[in-house]
């Protein structure tokens, strides 16, 4: 408690507080400008540890600038971006201190390391030594393979495991992202359009995979157009438009907003 | 896998070996060694040098053809061996090795630049091969292996110096050069002769620039505000090839006329003046010791039957051709007088060799390996060739060690017996330099 | 025009002009003037110091012929026979005259032309000041007076003095009391008074001239002379540096326009399309070659046209060069694309083939690419010093860069190439031929690079390694400035062009340039895509 | 039974463990034949075919330097011949430092161009290079502390692409500048050279060259080793991972600038030990090792041979110089570089992964597709 007050002194209301303590994550009046272009306008909001949250909103809604501005790709140019219950100011590091720290990050194009085989793609991603020099001499432990295996078996891409990651299907290349995610073991996973350019069985077994990586206690945000999958999610939404959160809550509740049918059906 | 291993090594190992060993080795097997001699020819024909080389690579053919038609030497046909070593300096050594161990010519023409004289000298000294080095060259050097027919500073900088102080009364000296060892020695010669002459140190500046320098505009300027302190005040110009150009058009540019400031130039010949227009640039000077424009029949006849070697009614001459001319036929007299093209013979036996120049007088080989010969005043002519405006009256010793720097004050050298010597102090009366 | 040529048409002018002086100079005597024995005897010994002498002794001689003699032996018409050690005058025939009643000789010697140096042509020019100063055409005189003033040639003191009291032009009359002054104040044996008063109308000149001539004051002059003289210097020498920074600042911009046309093809081939054209400089290089083909074709053909070569080599290089660059682009270029750093060893492959062919075709030696008259000589703006050629090429730059601009923001084949570069597959599915296009692209940045080309004949060896020197340069300003952005390119030769300039004087030409491209490697630190960055997440993926 | 690939992956592949052979017999047979053998032997190997060999050995091991950062990591360094020419001169001021009284001047300590220049005093990046074991050390140092320094600065801020390229050829072309100034105390455009021997062997000694090109066979052989071990850990790994997404690496919690770092101070040491042994092969050291064109010449070995294929890279070096002694030579001398020229352009168009790329791919397609359980393919694919 103490810290989150050093670490915040400046006035914050009550609500604010108590979610900034409790929450896993937390933005506050987070505005990003490209050349004039406000891509994020004062978005606030809170991901509770364990929740699983969609985000759904139209092209340009500021979907993909709110996860960079988590993960520290950008640097928000007002506003707060707290993680773990406020203890760390996500503002103030970089892409890769905010990994150690849990949060992983799935892009939009699917993206993996195209010439390395599929296990040596989870080999990289799996938890463990990140600094250069101790990796010349790095070797894989019996527990590390088994992890390897275990995870294998969540994607279910065993029987790929010997081809290069640039020859896996584009379905599969989704898979192999959100297998690297959880090889990471990170508390928080950013997932964005995991099922674009899915088939509707493969979109489905996204979405099972996505509720048993929640069941096992990571915290997801999903952003998805894909309103079938964010239904077969079945988490609280959030509507975001032009940079802000329009509409919060259940599916139904949120493609019941008019505002956000407004935004998305157009006048 | 250890099979594999030392299969792998004893197949392959052999395959690779063998064939590059003969590839290397044997791509050029000498045809008729018995019938000809052969001449190599070490000159860039690509890269930054080939502007300057390519000419005396041609020069050496229409020889070595001259010389065929006159019978050859020693009965024996002439064949040139030309390698093109790219204006890269590692590559004239290694090319170098190549004419002397491969080829095994008799004899080599080659070399521009003072580095790549330095890069092959361990290689002719090693294979005891003959070098003929044709440019002017900051000196410095006397090597057993090479016979330097360009000019050593005092036979180039000091005449000019003397020629514009007596005949434009020049009181103010700038010494313009590229930055690297030919003008850095010859402006410190020519800074100590000043000095000895009574000029003050505030009435010389020195400028260096980088090779290919395109920009003149501030030195220009500065010469153009030095010049401009109430005395007389000459341009003594050691910037080398690519850097001439825009030098002399941004001269041109600002209005300096060889009237106002007169620039004397070592390193401008015929063929670097043949890319500029020298409209603007008539007056100023190049020393040289030998110009197109010479009026001799030796030079007439030579200059006839080298448009007609090159099919170029046009093509101009110059200095370095004329040295090129010189060292070859030096080295054919000596050869014909050795009566072998052994270089223990033929090495001695350059000693002394005269043979007539190009601008009406003899040049003799010294036993300091370099050449007597005239210093030529030229001033620019607006077709691009030089008018002689002053001549030496008689010919001039090359000074290889010069008397104004301080290393090299006490040394001389006499490649006859018994001395033998490149670099012999006169002080401490040993062979070595300054040391021992 | 050029000074040469100035100076031809100003002895041309003499024979009519010497009949006219001879009159006004004062101690000419008329009688023992006809007689030229003596300074053509001299002139015929064939010696500097005496021609220089019989000089002298013809422009005070006052006969008319006098003008024609100095005139022959400016242009190099003046003979003479080493044997007889007669002169003649040799005409545009070839025909040899008597230099006096300049009737044709009979039966003409064996001669030689009579040699003139520097010290000669300085002797004639100053021969032709003092016999100007009295031309009826003013600008002639004007021209004349600044010539005396220059050379400062006490001999020519008496003369001066009696065409300034008849002067009546206002100009010309200031230019002459300058001229007066800029001699009197060497002069020995006048009044301190006057001498000040030399001191204060050279000194409120405030160019480099007059400090050279201030300098000049003798030793032997009273104190206080010497004193206004020091002052006078001093004021100039602080007027001098602020115009120095200002002239570093001009000589930058002329820099960074030179800069600015090697790079600008560039910006186009490598910042629009991603090929890296290592060919780049060897465009540039046959636009030079194209100048020269050009200028060759109008010596032979129409000399008269030589003036308008420049103009007439800019469409014809950038036809030239632009079709080279389609047919690169169509031959190799076309495969590459993706594959930016393939392009580089292609395009590295080009420019060796391209600089061999040159050799082969023209030689390694360089070329001669003349410039026409209104790209010769400098003026003066206050103190800056500004030749028309870099002023040309400033201008030349910025027009080019212009209508750069203009065809990528304004016409159609530069949107298409906006869209194609942006996003080739819709660009196709929206019916633009992109392969056209890209071949359209590529050509139109190698015929910029073909004119950059034209422009830097004037100032640069026309050889095959001329675009060698260029290449560097070109990719750090396109890179500084900011790749994909034409203005990024502008600001970034501009500001490479200067800042090299102003860092010249103090660190030397060597030094100033590393410690630039040190400035450059440490800029690209703090804007890892250059000044003017497009930014966005667009970029990154 | 687990289905993972528990075997260590092969440190040499098959192309690997050929050329491993083919160097290290070379490193043998070589010296022995061109001392062994009588002149007159037809396998006889004349010394300035060793001095030549020798010197394609050194510049083999300078594009597996360069390999190793554009092939596995990607970046495309235009100025590697910085790294080369430092260590060369590390090497040149050792060799001059030996030179002693022997020099035209005679003057014990300072070389020839310093009594020239009239320097009383050595200055002080002069000292300690009379001592072998210092001079060994700055081979390495130089070209380590200008790799560290330079791509601390660069990867830190992030700058990829076209851009570090174009700033390492900023790099390199200032070191050409500086080194060609006399002022510095490198020599100037004459740069070092007439050395006369090295760790007190005659320099110009039959038994010396071989020496020297055993030695450069070993350090090629050795620079093999090391770059196949570097990339097939997982810090190699991590690199090619880095090539094909550094943003994704960054996102799995790598520093990636760490492991650029590491691979480019690696390679500029290998690059600075082949020019400290390619400097008493060919007797010279002068700035123009500095020139852009040089660099640019290393990426085109390396783009001939195969990029990201290590043996590749070598094998380019040696052929492209090959093609470039026998042409320089005899009738073609005038031609060479269209042929030069147009290599570089057919390679790109025809074989756009190199001569060894263009052979796995044609390898890979003639082999049976592997079973699911075959261990990962030996080779990395070459980069797109």
């Amino acid at each position: 408690m103490s810290t989150t007050e050093t670490l915040e002194p400046a006035p914050v209301d009550a609500i604010a507080k108590k979610d900034l303590t409790e929450a896993l994550l937390y933005l506050d009046g987070v505005t990003v400008t490209f050349d004039g272009f406000r891509a994020l306008n004062a978005l606030s909001f809170t991901v509770d540890p364990g929740e699983m949250r969609a985000i759904i909103g139209p092209n340009g809604a500021g979907k993909t600038t709110m996860m960079d501005c988590i993960t520290g790709k950008t640097r928000p140019d007002r506003g707060d971006v707290f993680f773990a219950g406020g203890t760390v100011d996500l503002t103030k590091l970089d892409e890769t201190q905010i990994c150690t720290l849990g949060i992983g990050r799935k892009f939009q194009k699917p993206t993996v390391f195209e010439s390395h085989t599929v296990l040596d793609n989870l080999r990289l991603a799996l938890k463990g030594q990140r600094s250069a020099l101790p990796n010349i001499f790095r070797k894989e432990t019996a527990e590390q393979r088994d992890r390897i295996d275990e995870i294998f078996e969540t994607i279910k891409l065993t029987e790929h495991r010997g081809r290069l990651g640039g020859a896996l299907s584009h379905g599969q290349k989704q898979w192999l992202e959100i297998g690297m995610l959880l090889a990471q073991d990170p508390k928080l996973l950013l997932v964005d359009e995991p099922v674009a350019g899915m088939t509707d069985a493969e979109t489905a077994q996204t979405a099972e995979l996505l509720r048993e990586i929640n069941a096992n206690g990571h915290s997801v945000v999903v952003v998805e157009h894909d309103m079938t999958f964010v239904r077969d999610l079945g988490v609280r939404v959030m509507c975001l438009h032009e940079g802000s959160v329009l509409a919060e809550g259940t599916l139904d509740q949120v493609s019941a907003n008019e505002r956000v049918i407004e935004v998305y059906l157009g006048r | 896998m250890s099979n594999l291993f030392t299969h792998a090594r004893r197949v392959a190992g052999r395959a690779l070996l063998g064939a590059t060993a003969l590839a290397i080795a044997g791509s050029a097997v000498p045809a008729n060694a018995q019938d000809t001699i052969k001449v190599g020819v070490l000159h860039s024909l690509s890269g930054t040098m080939a502007i300057s080389e390519t000419t005396l690579k041609d020069t050496v053919l229409f020889m070595v053809k001259e010389q065929n038609d006159a019978g050859g030497v020693l009965g024996k046909k002439l064949e040139a061996v030309v390698v093109d070593p790219a204006s890269n300096w590692p590559l004239f050594a290694e090319k170098a090795r190549e004419l002397l161990e491969k080829e095994k010519v008799a004899v080599v023409f080659g070399c521009w630049t003072s580095v790549s004289r330095k890069s092959v000298l361990p290689v002719f000294k090693e294979l005891n091969g003959i070098l003929f080095y044709p440019v002017q060259y900051e000196g410095e050097e006397s090597e057993r292996n090479v016979f330097y027919t360009g000019a050593a500073p005092n036979q180039q900088a000091i005449p000019a110096v003397d020629y514009l102080m007596e005949n434009e009364g020049v009181k103010r000296w700038v010494l313009a050069g590229t930055d690297y060892v030919y003008p850095r020695t010859t402006n410190k010669i020519l800074e100590a002769y000043l000095k000895s002459k009574g000029v003050a140190a505030e009435d010389i500046m020195i400028n260096y620039t980088p090779f290919g320098h395109s920009d003149w505009q501030t030195i220009v300027a500065d010469i153009k505000k030095f010049g401009s302190a109430g005395k007389k005040t000459a341009v003594v110009s050691t910037i080398n090839g690519d850097a001439n150009v825009p030098f002399y058009k941004e001269l041109g540019n600002q209005g300096i006329k060889a009237t106002d400031i007169p620039v004397v130039a070592f390193s401008v010949g015929e063929e670097e003046l043949a890319g500029i227009d020298t409209k603007p640039l008539v007056g100023h000077l190049a020393a040289w010791n030998y110009f197109q424009s010479v009026d001799v029949p030796e030079n007439k006849a030579f200059i006839e039957k080298w448009r007609a070697f090159i099919k170029n009614d046009k093509r101009v001459t110059n200095d370095p051709m004329e040295a090129t001319v010189i060292g070859f036929n030096m080295w054919v007299k000596a050869v014909e007088k050795a009566g072998t093209t052994d270089p223990d013979v033929v090495i001695p036996a350059l000693i002394g060799v005269a043979v007539p120049n190009l601008t009406g007088g003899f040049s003799a080989m010294m036993p300091n390996h370099h050449i007597t010969k005239p210093v030529l005043i030229g001033e620019i002519k607006d077709d691009g060739q030089f008018d002689v405006v002053s001549q030496t009256p008689g010919l001039i010793v090359a000074e290889e060690w010069s008397p104004h720097l301080e290393g090299s004050k006490d040394l001389i050298s006499d490649w006859r017996s018994p001395m033998n010597c490149g670099n012999f102090n006169v002080k401490t009366g040993k062979c070595g330099g300054a040391g021992n | 025009m050029t000074t040469i040529a100035r100076f031809r048409s100003f002895c041309c002018a003499l024979a009519f002009l010497l009949s006219v002086a001879s009159f006004c100079l004062p101690g000419a005597d008329r009688a023992q003037a006809q007689d030229l024995s003596g300074p053509l005897g001299q002139i015929a010994t064939d010696n500097y110091g005496n021609t220089e002498a019989a000089l002298g002794e013809l422009a005070l001689s006052g006969s008319p012929a006098a003008a024609g003699i100095v005139s022959a032996l400016a242009d190099g018409n003046l003979v003479f026979s080493p044997s007889t050690r007669q002169v003649f005058i040799r005409n545009a025939a070839g025909a040899l005259l008597d230099p006096v009643t300049l009737q044709p000789v009979a039966d003409a010697p064996a001669v030689k032309p009579v040699r003139v140096n520097n010290r000669i042509r300085r002797a004639i020019e100053a021969a032709n000041g003092a016999l100007s100063l009295v031309s009826p055409d003013a600008a002639k005189r004007l021209d004349a007076a600044q010539a005396v003033g220059r050379s400062r040639d006490e001999a020519a003191l008496p003369a001066l003095e009696t065409a300034l009291a008849k002067e009546t032009d206002p100009r010309v009359k200031t230019a002459m009391t300058l001229a007066r002054a800029s001699i009197v104040i060497a002069k020995e044996g006048i009044t301190p008074a006057e001498r000040i008063a030399a001191v204060e109308l050279v000194g409120a000149e405030g160019n480099q001239d007059a400090l050279a001539i201030l300098r000049s004051v003798p030793d032997s002059a009273a104190p206080e002379v010497k004193q206004a003289a020091a002052d006078a210097i001093a004021g100039i020498e602080r007027n001098l540096a602020i115009w120095g920074a200002a002239q570093n600042v001009w000589y930058g911009v002329s820099l960074g326009s030179v800069l600015l046309l090697a790079a600008i093809g560039l910006a186009i081939t490598f910042g629009v399309m991603g090929v890296i054209n290592m060919a780049h400089g060897e465009m540039v290089m046959l636009g030079a070659y194209t100048t020269f083909v050009v200028q060759e074709l109008i010596r032979t053909y129409n000399p008269a046209l030589f003036d308008a070569s420049l103009l007439i080599a800019i469409p014809v290089a950038f036809l030239f060069t632009g079709l080279i660059g389609v047919l690169i682009e169509r031959t190799v270029i076309r495969f590459l694309y993706g594959r930016a750093l393939e392009t580089l060893l292609a395009t590295w492959g080009i420019s060796l083939i391209i600089q061999q062919a040159i050799r082969t075709a023209f030689g390694p030696t360089n070329r001669e690419v003349g410039a026409p008259s209104w790209m010769s000589g400098t003026f003066d703006l206050g103190h800056l010093a500004i030749t028309y050629g870099r002023l040309w090429i400033v201008i030349f730059a910025f027009l080019v860069f212009v209508a750069l601009l203009g065809v990528l923001r304004l016409t159609r084949i530069g949107l298409e190439m906006r869209a194609v570069t942006q996003n080739r597959r819709m660009a196709a599915s929206m019916g633009i031929r992109t392969n056209w296009v890209d071949a359209m692209t590529f050509g139109l940045g190698s015929g910029i690079a073909g004119i950059a080309g034209v422009a830097l004949s004037q100032i640069d060896n026309v050889s095959p390694n001329l675009g060698q020197s260029y290449i560097i340069d070109s990719f750090l300003v396109v890179v500084f400035g900011g790749v994909g952005n034409l203005w990024g390119t502008l600001v970034g030769a501009m500001s490479l062009g200067i800042a090299n300039k102003l860092l010249e004087p103090y660190a030397g030409a060597v030094l100033g340039k590393i410690a630039l491209l040190v400035i450059v490697i440490l800029f690209i630190q703090k804007r890892p895509r250059g000044l003017f960055a497009l930014k966005g997440r667009a970029i990154e993926s | 039974m687990s289905t993972l690939d528990t075997r260590p992956p092969a440190l040499l592949g098959t192309s690997g463990q050929i050329f491993l052979a083919i160097t290290l017999g070379v490193a043998v047979l070589v010296p022995a034949l061109n001392l062994l053998l009588p002149p007159d032997s037809p396998f006889y190997i004349p010394t300035y075919v060793v001095s030549l060999l020798g010197k394609y050995l050194t510049y083999a091991l300078l594009a597996l330097s360069v390999d190793l950062i554009w092939g596995y990591v990607g970046i495309l360094s235009l100025g590697h011949g910085a790294f080369f020419a430092l260590g060369g001169y590390a090497m040149g001021m050792y060799l001059m430092r030996q030179i002693g009284t022997r020099g035209v001047y005679g003057d014990p300590v300072l070389p020839d161009f310093m009594v020239f220049l009239n320097w009383k005093e050595l200055p002080w990046f002069w000292w300690g290079f009379d001592m072998f074991p210092y001079a060994a050390l700055m081979v390495l140092f130089a070209p380590g502390v200008l790799a560290l320094v330079f791509g601390w600065f660069a990867f830190r801020s992030r700058v990829t692409g076209v851009y570090l390229s174009i700033i390492t050829q900023a790099m390199t072309f200032a070191l050409l500048l500086a080194f060609f100034r006399n002022d510095m105390g490198f020599g100037g455009n004459n740069g070092l050279t007439d050395f006369k021997d090295i760790l007190g062997f005659n320099i110009q000694s039959d038994g010396t060259r071989a020496t020297l090109f055993a030695l450069s066979a070993l350090a090629l052989a050795g620079g093999y080793v090391l770059c196949r071990f570097l990339v097939r850990s997982h810090f190699g790994k991590v690199l090619v991972a880095i090539r094909d997404a550094e943003t994704r690496v960054r996102f799995t919690g790598y520093r990636a600038e760490n492991y650029k770092l590491v691979a480019f101070v690696v390679s500029a040491m290998l690059a600075g030990i082949a020019g400290a042994l390619y400097v008493p092969q060919v007797g010279i050291i002068n700035p123009s090792e500095f020139s852009p064109a040089n660099s640019i010449e290393i990426i085109v070995w390396v783009a001939v041979g195969g990029r990201g294929t290590l043996v590749g890279a070598a094998l380019g070096a040696v052929l492209v110089n090959y093609a470039k002694t026998y042409f320089t030579s005899g009738l073609l001398a005038p031609y060479w570089l269209f042929m030069l020229g147009g290599l570089f352009v057919a390679v790109t168009l025809f074989l756009p992964k190199g001569i060894v790329g263009t052979f796995y791919e044609w390898r890979e397609k003639r082999r049976p597709p592997p079973d699911e359980a075959a261990p990962p393919l030996a080779e990395p694919r070459p980069a797109e």
